[in-house]
């Protein structure tokens, strides 16, 4: 493992510093925690404050998103684990302004359960608390038995929509229906050429071989659905397309954003290449997305992949609110 | 079969030794079907706990309530809520016993309705469903505490980021249930305690 | 090698199209070349036109800082390499507006000459045309009678400040004033984990062992000063800003802005671990930057590592042009 | 001694021909002391000659020109203005003469000028100085194209790439040289031309 950092236990720390003292237009640390609130507090006057959060690893995600028409505040946990329920807490009370705050969970156990300790918190505080779990990542089967899908790069979509929505005034009720009805048309889906190496275990969560590639990998270096060969970017697209349509069932006559997303370690070199063929293989569909973005937006530390985020956006709304100016390190 | 503040401040210690010493053990556990986190995850929220008993809680309910809140705002991940809850339900049913049987029925209670996952989801509530019977019949044994964890080798996981692998979670340990094994094992070495 | 890509070939037109592709609002290419335009033409209207480029491999630099505000185009030559010069001339025939066109050049001998031929051709047009060499990379020893220092990261500010006054209506003197006023002021210096793959080579430029790091290397893996092994960030930082001060002779009455440059494969993770020590080292000389970018901007295709820009601002008004709103894909 | 069109064409084909058998060499060259470019930079742009030579050009100076202008616009870099401002001032030259090695002179005297190097930097221009003399006094040989190669292998660069490595650039042979060296020895292979 060689990486830039000190003692591998001071990252998330040293980071979340890195962050606040580089940007402090955007973000500041809420004293004693690894959560980051607006600097803009004037912006969060009368407004529900949008708190998301999780493991960190996924930078730019979630301080990177903090700001004015994004979130209010984001939870920084340790490296692919989730915060703990103190540290939202914190975070809900710092960006409280009376109208309730709204959560952006991913679905995972961990924070699932730590979001929910905070609500529980928060409730006794009386601060309104909703939330959505995001589960937007196909690879993985669908089912209430289970734990059911990933949360995974589409979950930006989420932030930067509720957070355009929450800036004009929206009501703590109507984000919550607003994300709701937001959520199923959310859909994404990875391919990675290598895992991330987490810093505080040393080394990579598998190996591929030389020549090999892993479809529908987590962000979290979770295994995915099928190894092969590496393959020309075209067919890399015709795989994730494939499975976002059969999900979704592409239709010419609707609307979509597109997210081409890197993981860490894809240089944009190939992310605009890939792009490139997203873009040549939607026109098959006789689709041409409304909203387009390209870069590391949701990255598992130094993994070597892309993921591909289609959103269905069934109200012009949507797309306002995904055009909506924000002021953040990130977006 | 009673719980005092003190036999709790050995058994958490003997627990944190136990974690500390297999840390790597359960992060590889960890790795194949998970994220190869636990065992750091745990050590990062005992350590937390061995300081915070340090100081002497003055009687078992607070023991427990400092337990809690250590591993609570430490451990983070999927662990952290379900251990944390564990203790929080023990502190609270301790206002009105210090039977250790009943307060690990509290704790089990609470791992199931955190987690929402049931005995064969290959979490550690299978290992905790196994073992908690046996601590209130008097006859936990090393030999049921290793069949409880190892029986969660060929089960296929429902809840937890195992889940996400569908049948390929067959075939490995789940972590948090070999984690769990520690704190009955541990639970059986403290002197005075079964 | 590992890459998300088709033939090897292709990569940089597959790459400008899925640029401007995804990009609509800010890009589209000058037809017949592999050079990008504003979309917003009456951004231009009036204005000096600022054209920049190089060799492909470092995005979002050159083609993502295309847009109001900053560049007015430019030309992506092939992997590596400098475009030639029928394509930059093209790009100065889109961009001229009758008040003539400045060039920003990076100090390689490839880039100088074809930006040169491009200049005669403009100049039997009566287009006036002309230009900044950037050589900020401290690395390499300066001498009039060699090549002189590589233009690398801090190319980025000069793109920013030239591309602001001739938003605000410099003319083509008062920019190539400005130009050479700022330059002496730009510094770089990098250390590198490991080198860059030209999908064209398929083999790394060097080759590290697994513990070790080269300090000032530059963009295209040229070999740096010296090799060493891996230290803790904070040991790179006292080198790189050791360096830094020697050159610039950093002072507590003086104005810095700071650039931590990500290489294409180092997670923002470790970006900011190192700002963190930036910031901490800067502040033992009382220095606190005034404006602060972290993050992927002058990249080296897939190369690990991370380059420190300190430019010292003379004068308010270089500040003012850092922080004018652009509309980029990349800034 | 005279170029025409003809002889032009078959010097360049097996100029094609050479670039193409010695690119990944050429790269290799490129790769300790610049960025591993120059053999594919070369072959890019002779494969666009080769086929615009394939049309035909009516006269030497249409036939240099195009020369010029396929390696201008095709292969960027370092190379490119370099190789392309040779025969452009070739072509320049050719409406008052016909004879190689004016030609020639020509040639240099353009790439000394674009590139600013002066013999001794460890560039093309060390094989250009040294055999373009040979060419004119009609005396150039297989050997003297390859010491004239090799001598830049300890030199020192001070113009290029591989100027950035300063005292580190010795001890290989530079790349454009050797690309070079290639162009004289075509010449000496193209029939009835020197
Ligand atoms: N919903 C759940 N109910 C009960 N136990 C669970 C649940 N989800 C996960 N677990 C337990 O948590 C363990 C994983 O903990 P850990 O690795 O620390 O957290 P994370 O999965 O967030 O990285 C699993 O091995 C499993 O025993
Ligand atoms: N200023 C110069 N004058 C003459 N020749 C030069 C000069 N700069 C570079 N060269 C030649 O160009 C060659 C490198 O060409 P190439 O690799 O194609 O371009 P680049 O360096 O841009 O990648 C060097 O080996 C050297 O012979
Ligand atoms: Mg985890
Ligand atoms: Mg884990
Ligand atoms: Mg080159
Ligand atoms: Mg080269």
């Amino acid at each position: 493992m060689k990486k830039i950092i000190n003692d591998p236990h001071d990252v998330v720390p040293e980071m979340v510093d890195g962050m606040t003292r580089s940007y402090p237009q955007y973000i500041e640390k809420i004293e004693g925690t690894e959560a980051v609130v607006r600097s803009d507090k004037e912006s969060m006057k009368g407004k529900v404050g949008i708190v998301s959060g999780g493991g960190s690893g996924h930078e730019p995600t979630h301080a990177g998103y903090v700001g004015k028409g994004m979130l209010s505040a984001a939870v920084c946990g340790q490296i692919f684990t989730s915060p703990t329920p103190d540290q939202i807490y914190a975070a809900i009370k710092a960006v409280n302004q009376g109208q309730g705050v709204f959560l952006v969970v991913k679905n995972y156990s961990g924070d699932v359960m730590n979001f929910d300790m905070a609500k529980d918190l928060a409730s006794m505080d009386d601060i309104p608390v909703k939330e959505i779990v995001v589960d937007d990542d196909i690879a993985v089967e669908n089912s209430t038995y289970t734990q059911g899908r990933r949360g995974v790069a589409g979950t930006i979509f989420m932030h930067k929509i509720l957070g355009a929505a929450a800036q004009q005034g929206a009501s703590l009720d109507e984000i919550d229906e607003l994300a709701h009805k937001v959520l199923p048309n959310i859909k994404t889906i990875a391919v990675a050429l290598s895992a991330a190496t987490n810093p505080e275990v040393g080394k990579p969560g598998f190996v591929l071989k030389e020549d090999e590639i892993e479809y529908g990998v987590g962000i979290h270096s979770e295994p995915g659905y099928r190894r092969e060969k590496i393959k020309p970017s075209k067919a890399l697209v015709e795989e994730l397309v494939g499975k976002l349509n059969d999900e979704m069932k592409l239709d010419s006559n609707k609307k979509y954003a597109c997210l081409v997303n890197g993981m860490g370690a894809t240089p944009l070199m190939e992310q605009y290449v890939f792009a490139n063929d997203v873009l040549n293989k939607l026109e098959e569909f006789n689709i041409k997305p409304s909203f387009m973005k390209v870069g590391n937006y949701m990255t598992s530390i130094d993994m070597a992949g892309i993921s591909l985020t289609l959103f269905e956006i069934k109200d012009d709304k949507w797309l306002d609110y995904l055009n909506y100016p924000v002021e953040t390190i990130g977006w | 079969m009673t719980l005092t503040v003190d036999t709790l401040t050995v058994w958490m210690n003997k627990f944190a030794d136990k974690i500390e010493t297999n840390k790597q053990y359960l992060s590889d556990l960890d790795t194949p079907i998970g994220d190869g986190d636990h065992g750091f995850n745990m050590d990062r929220g005992m350590k937390a706990v061995e300081e915070k008993l340090s100081t002497k809680p003055s009687d078992l309910t607070n023991g427990l309530k400092t337990i809690a809140m250590a591993l609570i705002s430490t451990v983070g991940g999927a662990s952290g809520p379900l251990y944390g809850t564990a203790f929080l339900e023990m502190a609270k049913k301790s206002s009105s016993t210090d039977n250790i049987g009943e307060l690990l029925d509290a704790a089990l209670a609470g791992i199931e309705k955190r987690g929402g996952a049931k005995p064969g989801d290959k979490t550690m509530v299978d290992v905790w469903s196994a073992l908690v019977p046996s601590v209130k019949a008097g006859n936990l044994t090393k030999d049921k505490i290793r069949s409880a964890v190892d029986a969660t080798k060929d089960m296929v996981a429902k809840k937890g980021r195992a889940s996400y692998l569908g049948e390929r979670s067959k075939g490995h340990i789940d972590p948090g249930s070999e984690s769990s094994g520690y704190l009955f094992e541990t639970l059986l070495e403290t002197e005075g305690l079964l």
